[in-house]
């Protein structure tokens, strides 16, 4: 119990006197995961809302395996994109591994099934009388997607935050293909797992403590957004 | 070749393998305010989901300015931009008044300025410019109606759909609406289709009306047609003309023909020979009640007792049992003028022309 | 940008902190990006047969002679070595202080009373504990199935030891990760003589034949930097500060025979 | 490249052969999860429904805090479960350290602000007249909860089987807490990191594609309960 | 002491700071039907939602069978289930009709059986049996609103609560729903309470009326009364009274008396003094047109021309100035007999008793 004391103790510390070390792997940690996250946005808002809006044949089964998706292991992701980027790999000539743009990448993988599945749950709770209203007044099926993600704005909002949070949480992908370098590709979770592995368990409890801090600024952020 | 503004050929739709609309042929005319009556769940709803280009026939093909829109996805969108509809149940965007009347002109990409101007305009139209700065959520049902009428308004529209437009309103705020589209049919020219359970509203704004039952149209017409000679029973039924008697014609002279109505005789104007089975139409409104049997010009004066009394708004509705039973309607101060009473022996008087006559079983 | 070269290095090696504390000064020397990968031994040779890193810094003797034998690897190249430890419970319940390692791992199997936790990850450690289980007498997939008393942990030093401590158990590790989760533990060092306890960390260069991409060059010069006399002094005076006592003997590019 | 294809081929093998030892870590990689999912259902379902229905102040900022917690860290859970339970601390006499138990709990409370928040967001979408038509057909606040959650099913789901998903596929609590002792608290993907630190791709890809096949029979089943 | 079954004391309602209904005191009998009509947002769904206990007033009281459940929560429930209430904007849940139908009766845990038999019997009611097995969702908007009433039904509430109960449906359907609710309220002794724009339905249904507009009642009382004798020129306004007047009395002689209406006399019935500022209330229903000037009993006759026609319905509504503008309404058949057209020269004539006199500003 101790421990906890002293890690928010010591995770306090290291904010107020803006810890240059800390402060630069929260500064990728960040980094990485926002642009990840947005990426994958950009991919699932408007595959979300196309999905959503068309009825094909398959349609459920296609949900269905984004959905399974949600239970894809950090790791297993990790290994994926580090047998295709790997020299020995067939797109290893990219020489990406053990940057951050290989952890970009696979972040990417790890949480656009989760942003497209919970767009397309949000939209589902959308009446459809909202679309059928759109489209009747003129707008175009982009402009219909715009309208019906921003009338679920509240649900569609929590599935990017879960997608970040997803991001800036994982460690198994990011050690795996980011290899935790000091300066380069160490970010707040691997950083954990490393004072974890050194006995250092305050100092791990304070990161952590300092990623939900970090989280909770985006978080409120992009409410404040959302409320615009 | 004239052009209808929007035509359909053979359109059907069908929902879970069933057709609730079939082969329906509509042109609605440039210029023209064509009204849609029929009862509950008669395919109102669906078939303007397709004049509107919502929803795309499972059968059949639409023509919009001459051009095929069936599911030409671009054409289907460049036509839509030319309409707007009011849906039956409106719903509002979460967002602003002003924002939600002014979306339809957003995606049509106008001018700020623009937008502000016809928003103030549309708002004003539809009597809600107070409410400009509210959350549409939180509008009471006409309120909203409203909202949705001016939104629709606000892009000017060559084709406005409207769906039940007036339900939610108050009778002094419908007035106001009929007053508003009136005024742009009159001033812009602009083509109106309309699906309506408020027959008087039909009559007083339609240029034409189509009845529809069923998922099929029995009849399009004026106004004036479709009240004073509706073609088949049904919608004799649904416009109110609430004495719907069964007869064969037994003699003819010239126009003027003789119908049986089980051991009673009415005269009547029409063309059907001798022997054929017709059903005997007449408004309630064109039947007198006096209490002695006067001299006037009517073919047709019956005796009998008033059956049942009750009113309805200014007027009184009258059920006169005289071999067969016939409602009339009077207003409160003839009823008052007559003492009309149950069990009150009364005259009922109408003239060979008030009878319209159609053939049984068509 | 910047040349780089990256080392693929065990954890037990890392957690001790000696890499944080050579990078800066080789970085300053080559004027080079020094990347440390944290991996396990597994993963490290793994990264090194596809040619991901240009070094790797392990301790597990055979499986790097194999390595270098199959022709990634250059030459292994020892750099340091300690000792590994057997620690349990202060009261020592099974009895097994200043045995011989072999001679307390028969004690453990008889007694079958006090937990072993083992890394059972085929790490450079584990690899030891197989060695001395073998050396003792003994098959080592019997051992494995021996009983509840014997906890394959799968972890690695740092959590194995905490797992230790918490079933106040046994378990084998190397000096440097129980030095620095010393003050974590309630566990003591009960055996630490024995030649086989030896623990020889040493550095090898990816082969530029199997993979040409690598910078063999700046490899080199990490080998010829770690075994360089200086470098030697430094590995050797590690840890005083810290623990009050040195981590690592330097043995500069021989293998030690004690 | 390749290890992809035997990494599948492997897992294709692992899962005909009915692999005792995959069999047995798959099967308590399931109950686990599963049972930490079932609890933290049970708590986020009633509890979303209350804070959704209920306007208090101070909900915009609870809700805030639980989609904050979309962003913990499994291992900071992790440590703080260890903190909590191991022999040093407060309630470390229940000796529930390195046990499925002190996993479930751990789960419990990683998978709990997800639960809890996306049905909050997938309340969010239904029309207020649903619960005023129930309320005024007689509906107690608990009836009127559950034709809600009804009503919301599909997003509802979702939230339950991104909960179940986020349970399976962590590994940094399971390592923590658990252990990952052979035949007692290894799961697949503590299986997963010890074969990927061991360097045996294949074994671990194999491993992550099970545990995908795993996810896809519980969401099928999900699914066709939904449905129902 | 008489208990009103359901009685409210000055409550009020406000929306982001502003009341929106404010100190309304209001007895609903035991068995009576009261009908709220008003204009589109004047409160009529907001007072609903409080006397069925949906929301929480922010000021004031309410009472049910005599027990305060302004806030017990349990009081409340147990109250609730003794109700039920159909939305302005009836929604279904996303099951068939025939579960929609039955979660009022689950939630109370009635049995299978009971549930089943009374399920089929509201929906029969409301003409949808033949819907039993749909998905609720894909009714039409009419259909849609039968089943939210069959579902208000099969509960057998003590009290049931109406918004704009037929808005959605056609004259056919609408009376079909009329007779159901006649019957209820006959046969069970329900105690309805609706909100109406539709006032021939308040009229044709109610025991008494409440007038509401911009969150205050105006008026209560008997249809008879609400329409004959408006107490403000709002509610005549409302009710329909088109010939609103302004003028002052300048003599009386009993109860007779002469008001000045811009220097035309007008002769009616009143209290009033000398003096006084008064609006004359005169039904367009209660104006006789005639070519002649006649010998009748009538106190009014004026000579005028008029000015507009309009037909409505069976009705025609002329407009006549005869220094000041006079609406009348006769029948179809009457301004063809008197063959009426613009600019024709008529005199409206109309008794005393028919001018209603309120003062002014009240
Ligand atoms: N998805 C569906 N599945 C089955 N039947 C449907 C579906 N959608 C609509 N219908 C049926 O089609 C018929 C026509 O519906 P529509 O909404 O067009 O009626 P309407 O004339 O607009 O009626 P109202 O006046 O009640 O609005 C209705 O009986 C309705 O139940
Ligand atoms: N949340 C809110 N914020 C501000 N004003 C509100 C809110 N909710 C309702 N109002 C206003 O309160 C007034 C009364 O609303 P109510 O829904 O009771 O009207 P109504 O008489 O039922 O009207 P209608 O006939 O149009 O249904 C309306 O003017 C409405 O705009
Ligand atoms: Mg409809
Ligand atoms: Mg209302």
């Amino acid at each position: 119990m101790t421990e906890l004391w002293e890690g928010l103790v010591t995770a306090v510390k290291l904010i107020i006197s803006l810890d240059p070390e800390v402060m630069e792997i929260a500064g990728r940690s960040l980094a990485i995961s926002a642009t990840s996250s947005t990426i994958a946005a950009l991919i699932c808002l408007p595959l979300g809302a196309v999905i959503h809006s068309n009825k094909f044949p398959g349609k459920r089964t296609l949900i269905n395996i984004v959905q399974t998706l949600f239970s894809l292991p950090t790791v297993a992701v990790g290994l994926f994109v580090f047998v295709l980027f790997s020299r020995a790999g067939p797109i290893g000539g990219l020489d990406i591994m053990f940057t951050p743009v290989a952890m970009v990448i696979g972040q990417v993988i790890l949480i656009s099934p989760i942003m497209l599945g919970l767009t397309i749950s949000a939209l589902s709770g959308v009446d459809k009388a909202i679309a059928d209203t759109a489209i009747s007044l003129g707008a175009s099926g982009l402009q219909t997607a715009v309208i019906t993600l921003r009338e679920a704005r509240f649900a569609v909002l929590a599935g990017l935050i879960m997608g970040f949070g997803r991001a800036i949480s994982e460690v198994g992908l990011s050690l795996m293909v980011g290899g935790n370098i000091a300066g380069f590709t160490r970010t707040i979770t691997t950083a954990i797992s490393l004072e974890t592995s050194k006995g250092d368990l305050e100092l791990a409890l304070a990161l952590g403590i300092i990623l939900i801090v970090i989280a909770l600024v985006i978080n409120l952020v992009l409410n404040r957004v959302q409320q615009r | 070749m004239t052009m209808a503004l929007i035509e359909t050929v053979n359109i059907g739709q069908k929902y879970a393998g069933q057709y609730i609309l079939k082969d329906v042929n509509l042109n609605i005319n440039r210029g023209e305010v064509f009204a849609l009556i029929g009862p509950t769940g008669a395919g109102k709803t669906t078939l303007l989901r397709l004049l509107d280009l919502l929803e795309v026939p499972a059968s059949g093909s639409v023509y919009f300015d001459g051009m095929d829109v069936t599911d030409n996805k671009s054409l289907r969108l460049q036509a839509r931009r030319r309409m707007s509809f009011v849906l039956q149940k409106p719903v509002v965007f979460n967002m602003s008044v002003y924002n939600n009347v002014a979306c339809g002109l957003r995606w049509r990409r106008e001018k700020e300025a623009t937008i502000r101007q016809r928003v103030s305009r549309a708002l004003e139209l539809a009597d809600m410019a107070e409410y400009i700065n509210r959350n549409a959520r939180t509008l009471s049902g006409g309120e909203t109606q409203r909202v949705a009428i001016a939104r629709a308004l606000a892009v000017a529209p060559e084709v406005l759909f409207l769906d039940e437009p007036t339900a939610n309103l108050d009778p002094i705020s419908t007035s106001k609406i009929e007053e508003v589209l009136a005024h742009i049919i009159g001033d812009q020219k602009t083509t109106v289709v309309m699906a309506t359970h408020n027959m008087s509203q039909g009559q007083r704004l339609a240029d034409r009306i189509g009845v529809i039952m069923n998922g099929e149209i029995l009849q399009t017409g004026s106004p004036g047609d479709i009240f004073s000679t509706p073609q088949k029973k049904e919608v004799a039924e649904f416009v109110g003309v609430d004495n719907i008697l069964s007869g064969v014609i037994v003699n003819r002279d010239n126009e003027l023909v003789t119908i049986d109505i089980g051991g009673n005789l009415i005269q009547a104007i029409s063309d059907y020979p001798i022997g054929e089975e017709v059903h005997a139409l007449i408004r309630p409104e064109d039947i007198t009640l006096a209490p002695r049997k006067d001299a006037s010009s009517a073919r047709n004066t019956f005796e009998g007792r008033i059956a049942r009394i009750f009113p309805v708004g200014a007027l009184v509705r009258v059920e006169v049992a005289c071999g067969f039973p016939l409602l009339a309607v009077v207003t409160k101060r003839s009823a008052e003028d007559l003492s009309l009473a149950v069990n009150k022996r009364v005259y009922a008087t109408f003239k060979a022309t008030a009878v319209h006559i159609i053939k049984r079983w068509n | 940008g910047q040349q780089r070269l990256k080392v693929a290095t065990t954890t037990s090696l890392y957690d001790t902190g000696l890499w944080d504390y050579l990078e800066p000064i080789f970085e300053e020397e080559y004027g080079v990006e020094l990347d440390i990968l944290y991996a396990g031994t597994g993963i490290a040779l793994e990264y090194g047969m596809r040619g991901d890193v240009d070094v790797i810094a392990v301790h597990s003797k055979a499986r790097e002679e194999q390595f270098v034998a199959e022709g990634y690897g250059v030459e292994r190249v020892p750099f340091a070595y300690n000792y590994f430890l057997i620690v349990g419970p202060e009261g020592d319940p099974a009895g097994i202080k200043d045995m011989s390692p072999e001679d307390a791992f028969r004690t453990l199997y008889e007694a079958a009373s006090s937990s072993f936790i083992s890394r059972g990850d085929d790490s450079g450690t584990h690899g030891k504990e197989k060695a001395i289980w073998a050396s003792a007498g003994y098959d080592y997939e019997a051992v494995r199935t021996a009983g509840q008393w014997y906890v394959e942990a799968g972890r690695g030093m740092g959590p194995t030891l905490l797992m230790a401590s918490e079933m106040q158990g046994y378990t084998l590790t190397d000096i440097g990760t129980f030095l620095s989760y010393k003050s974590e533990l309630e566990l003591v060092p009960l055996v630490e003589e024995g030649a086989i306890l030896l623990n020889v960390y040493s550095v090898i260069a990816i082969s530029p034949e199997k993979h040409p991409g690598t910078n063999i060059e700046m490899a080199n010069n990490l080998i010829a930097f770690l075994t360089s006399p200086q470098i030697q002094e430094l590995i050797g005076n590690y840890g005083v500060e810290q623990y009050g006592m040195p981590l690592f003997t330097p043995c500069a590019g021989a293998e030690p025979q004690s």
